[in-house]
């Protein structure tokens, strides 16, 4: 490059849903804690906005361990949704976060919707909560235990008391695990959600052999990391292509190429998770390559990439 | 969270070079590196989280074994892919280091008596102990067990008492049973231990029923090793705790010892 | 061992359907050709069956290039169920493969119900067919080009119509891109099916950052080995469950504790795919493999394996 | 099948180590190796499957570069991950090699001339390619092109036309201008080619309009490398054509030349 020539500053910015996020880069759910735990390692103040991990009414103790299993390229997960409680995560880990200055995102889950809206209500008043994600792979335990992110009609009513129950803008997070991840996203999209975040884990299962036992507590978890990467873009593209809304992508993004081959699909966003386990400086190395990929495209700001694949 | 005051040394990533890494016994490696800081902040019982180029995605957890200065020691066991890898690096090839991480044991001054107990591989955190036991004119007691004598590791010169699964070393038998023989002769003792979960459990009932102050340092397959995924917990009496955060290092009171974890 | 106890030798020989495989092994649809490709390499005669390239009834030219792509732990592919054909399938391609003494499951995909039931009619009559494997991950072009695998009423009615025009057993594909995997199995059960096989490829895409494009041809394939490996040992252990019929695991198998594991779930014999390109010995030393996994366990025969999980 | 003569030499898969891999230009290495049975059988054009220790599934498939007596030599050019990790190998590691595979170039006795053209890296298949048609007295004309002096390989003792695009040797340009301004000295000439696309998609339009047979080498992304899988296909005017069975060596007016593949 001609040393005369300024390298021009590209803006790494994103909006999504109102939202401004200084890098596109987000801690997923669940991986990421309460922030408190990464705090040295893969500081808040290095991630365009932190999820925190799914908070439902009462605290969970979560499944028995064996809890995680690293699988070829990937790992499975049986956590069970271990998490202190929303009224604890209000009043004793939502401070120390706000006071890094980092963008909070809170996740949620419910058993029923009502449990949902009364989630997102209990929110929605909270300083320092920037918006509310829904994670919908959960069971609904009124509907014979069936997630309520496998039919359209049960996550649009979802979304809808949750929206109806929060001023906050509203991500719905999909699951994969479904004949048809389009059709949930345009029956998310018609009942009023702000933002769609995509994919949460594939279903999966580990077997020891030797023992001649499921590894996990809990028999059966969820795959993550760099295995469901193919997966994960996937949904996305067809997402995007059947939606208006926002998308953030998620599934396996550990550099910045997968990262900008989500925002190539049309995310606006993307979230890591697995990959600050193998690498805490992950984020942090994805926002800067971001950076170098937006100059060796000519692309002047980050949102510029999304969308901008050939066709 | 940046605000409150933390008692633990703080952790960070670091890039280092192996300066060595070599076999020492069957199927038992010793890998040194330096790394200042860490060699610095570390207390015994705390634990690295490594990567080693060609490991296939999470990082493995390992005690720290020793300090030398600069230079960190880790001994591991040949126990599956990750540590296989990393039994075939050589010298000058690079290693990702997290670090120092987990609850270290407390050096509990005011007891008259300190006794470590080992259970084969479990030495590894326990050299690191014994040594800054001894520093504090503690003079700890050693009971070591392991199927053989030729696994028993070269280390520092303690007292020691040595039970081997074959007898060719000290006692035939447990490393529990020569220590409950020799409990008597060390009232009000503080025990430590790190080794396989039934030789702990056996330690966790001595130490119950004798009224014994036990620490002991306890396993598990773990992601992020710094308390944020809730992956690697064990069951307490009073509800999951994370090995990685709460522990490695637990009293062996709050532990369900009924629970053994799969690993 | 005591050198005095002779080894008692393993029974490796399995059921399925009323055929008799010599050894659980199987060769998966489409990484196998048609026999001929690999008869040096990875003979027929280790495996316990062959399964031959989907065929339809005329030829298919294919997708265009590229059209394979390697993934972390995996590799999309979007061939396009290119093939000669049935009537050329049967003409050139099944004498040499019968000639081997291979055990021969054809396996076929039509466009309609009507093509799979004129494919299964043809075949029926051929020699050295020992049963037909129906790939029902194809788009149904009667039906908006939903795959026929994703609806269980769908999938159930096209069983019949195969069991209604074939004598051979029948055995169905399982897609994993669906919500509720063991629903599809018990539909097609009810139908008649005589055995399942699952799980075909995972839908996924990938993007050249660089080129800023699609990397296969067809944009989007099907993501297969050893990164699959969870969701298809979570598939086959959900189906396993619901189903009494034979199931045959697939999904990224590549050593004896890989098919063990598809056992002990359930499957009374496996599919390698993906593994074969890695490693043409693999089907032999998985064979051989669970022979010794047999000794070890104090399995007489490689059928005690299936389904001795723990619980 | 099994009953049919077939007149490509046999394939099998060996497991070999490496007798030595070097850095012998700008990001391009020789790999060696022994293996008698692809060396007696293996012939000019055919490709090698290979596994090395590490590579994360598939193999990558490489040209047999030269073959000297039990002794095969790879000549490969730093492209991704494998070929990185490939470059890293010591002398002593092991590699598992399935060959020979695909179709050889077939050399034309009865032609007067013989040209062989290569671009850059595809000088690979091409060395022994032009050792046997010198064995065969045909004394071969190569036409070399590629990016500067410092990248031309030592090679065989041949006639040969030079360019580079730097003109630091020979013509400035493209290799396929020299080859023209040559060919009228060469009436006849069986053409023979490997290097990028654009070149051999010229080359085959010179082949084309002189009305000269023309054989070049292809690449693709493969999978099974038998063709078996369908992976690989290139677009040929009659439908698509494996590049591992069908190919690598094709008559280059059999290809569809504005079908570029993206590999
Ligand atoms: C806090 C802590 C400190 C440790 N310190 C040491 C040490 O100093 N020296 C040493 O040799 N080992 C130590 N271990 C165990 C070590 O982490 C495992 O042996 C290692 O992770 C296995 O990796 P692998 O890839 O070789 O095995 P894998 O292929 O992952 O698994 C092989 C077998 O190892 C066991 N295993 C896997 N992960 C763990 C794990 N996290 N803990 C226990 N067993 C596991 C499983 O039973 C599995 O069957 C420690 C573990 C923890 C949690
Ligand atoms: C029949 C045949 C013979 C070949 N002979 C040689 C040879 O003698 N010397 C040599 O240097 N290379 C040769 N190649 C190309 C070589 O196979 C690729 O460079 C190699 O597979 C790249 O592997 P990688 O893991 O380093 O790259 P990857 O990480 O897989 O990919 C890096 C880049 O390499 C390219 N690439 C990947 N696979 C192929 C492929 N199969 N063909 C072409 N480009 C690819 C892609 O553009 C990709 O962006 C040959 C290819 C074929 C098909
Ligand atoms: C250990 C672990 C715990 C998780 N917990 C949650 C959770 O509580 N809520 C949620 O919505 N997603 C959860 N996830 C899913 C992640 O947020 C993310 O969607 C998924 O892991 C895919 O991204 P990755 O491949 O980058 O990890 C969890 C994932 C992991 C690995
Ligand atoms: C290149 C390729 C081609 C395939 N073609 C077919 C096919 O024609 N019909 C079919 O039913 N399955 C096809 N499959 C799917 C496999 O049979 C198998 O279900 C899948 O690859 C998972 O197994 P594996 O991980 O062992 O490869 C194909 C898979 C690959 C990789
Ligand atoms: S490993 Fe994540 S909480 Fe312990
Ligand atoms: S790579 Fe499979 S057909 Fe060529």
């Amino acid at each position: 490059m001609n040393r005369n020539t300024p390298v021009k500053p590209v803006d790494l910015a994103v909006r999504v849903c109102g939202l401004r996020l200084k890098n596109p880069v987000i801690a997923a759910s669940g991986t990421y804690g309460y922030g408190a735990e990464y705090r040295r390692l893969a500081p808040p103040a290095d991630f365009g906005a932190i999820i925190t991990k799914t908070v439902t009414l009462a605290p969970r103790a979560g499944n028995p361990p064996p809890r995680v299993f690293e699988t070829a390229s990937g790992m499975i997960n049986a956590i069970g949704l271990a998490n202190v409680g929303v009224e604890a995560f209000l009043r004793d880990k939502l401070p120390g976060l706000r006071r890094c200055g980092a963008l909070v995102i809170a996740n949620i889950a419910g058993n029923t919707a009502d449990e949902y809206a009364r989630l997102a209500r209990r929110l929605d008043g909270a300083p320092g909560i920037a918006a509310i994600e829904v994670n919908i792979s959960c069971p609904n335990v009124r509907h014979g235990g069936v997630a309520f992110g496998t039919d359209p009609r049960v996550a649009a009513s979802l979304t809808r008391k949750v929206k109806k129950a929060a001023k906050l803008p509203v991500i719905v997070k999909l699951s994969p695990n479904v004949s048809d991840i389009a059709a949930i996203a345009r029956a998310v999209e018609d009942a009023g959600a702000d933002a769609l975040s995509l994919i949460n884990t594939l279903y999966g299962m580990a077997i020891d052999s030797r023992r001649r036992r499921p590894v996990l507590g809990n028999v059966t978890g969820g795959l993550s990391g760099p295995a469901i990467k193919p997966v994960a873009l996937y949904c996305v593209h067809q997402v995007c292509q059947a939606v208006k809304l926002p998308v953030i992508g998620i599934g396996g993004i550990r550099s910045a190429e997968d990262a900008a081959e989500f925002m190539l699909a049309g995310a606006c966003a993307v979230q890591v998770g697995t990959a600050t386990f193998a690498d805490p400086g992950a984020a942090r190395a994805i926002a800067r390559g971001l950076a170098a990929y937006c100059r060796e495209h000519g692309f002047g700001k980050a949102s510029d990439i999304t969308g901008a694949l050939h066709k | 969270m940046t605000c409150s005051a933390n008692p633990r040394p703080a952790e960070s990533q670091t890039a280092v070079r192996i300066a060595g890494n070599r076999r020492v016994g069957a199927g038992v490696h010793l890998l040194r590196f330096r790394a200042p800081a860490i060699a610095r902040a570390a207390q015994p019982g705390q634990f690295l989280h490594l990567l080693a180029p060609g490991m296939a995605l999470l990082r493995r957890p390992f005690s720290i074994h020793d300090i030398d200065g600069d230079g960190i020691a880790i001994l591991y066991r040949i126990a599956g892919q990750g540590t296989a890898l990393l039994s075939r690096l050589r010298q000058g090839e690079p290693l990702d280091v997290v670090g120092p991480l987990g609850r270290p044991f407390a050096i509990e001054n005011g007891r008259p008596h300190h006794i470590v107990v080992a259970g084969g591989i479990g030495i590894a955190p326990l050299q690191l102990l014994l040594r800054r036991l001894r520093a504090a004119k503690l003079s700890p007691l050693l009971c070591y067990g392991c199927a053989t004598k030729t696994e028993l590791r070269p280390h520092l010169r303690v007292k020691r008492i040595v039970a081997t699964d074959d007898g060719s070393c000290g006692a035939k038998g447990f490393v529990t049973a020569a220590l409950e023989a020799a409990l008597d002769r060390y009232p009000g003792a503080q025990l430590y231990g790190c080794g396989p979960w039934p030789m702990l459990k056996a330690l966790a009932a001595i130490a119950a029923r004798r009224r014994l102050p036990c620490q002991v340092s306890l396993e598990s397959f773990m992601a992020c090793g710094v308390g944020a995924c809730q992956g690697c917990v064990v069951k307490a009496v009073d509800g999951y705790r994370t090995v990685c955060h709460d522990g490695p290092v637990f009293e062996s009171a709050a532990i369900d010892w009924d629970q053994e974890p799969v690993v």
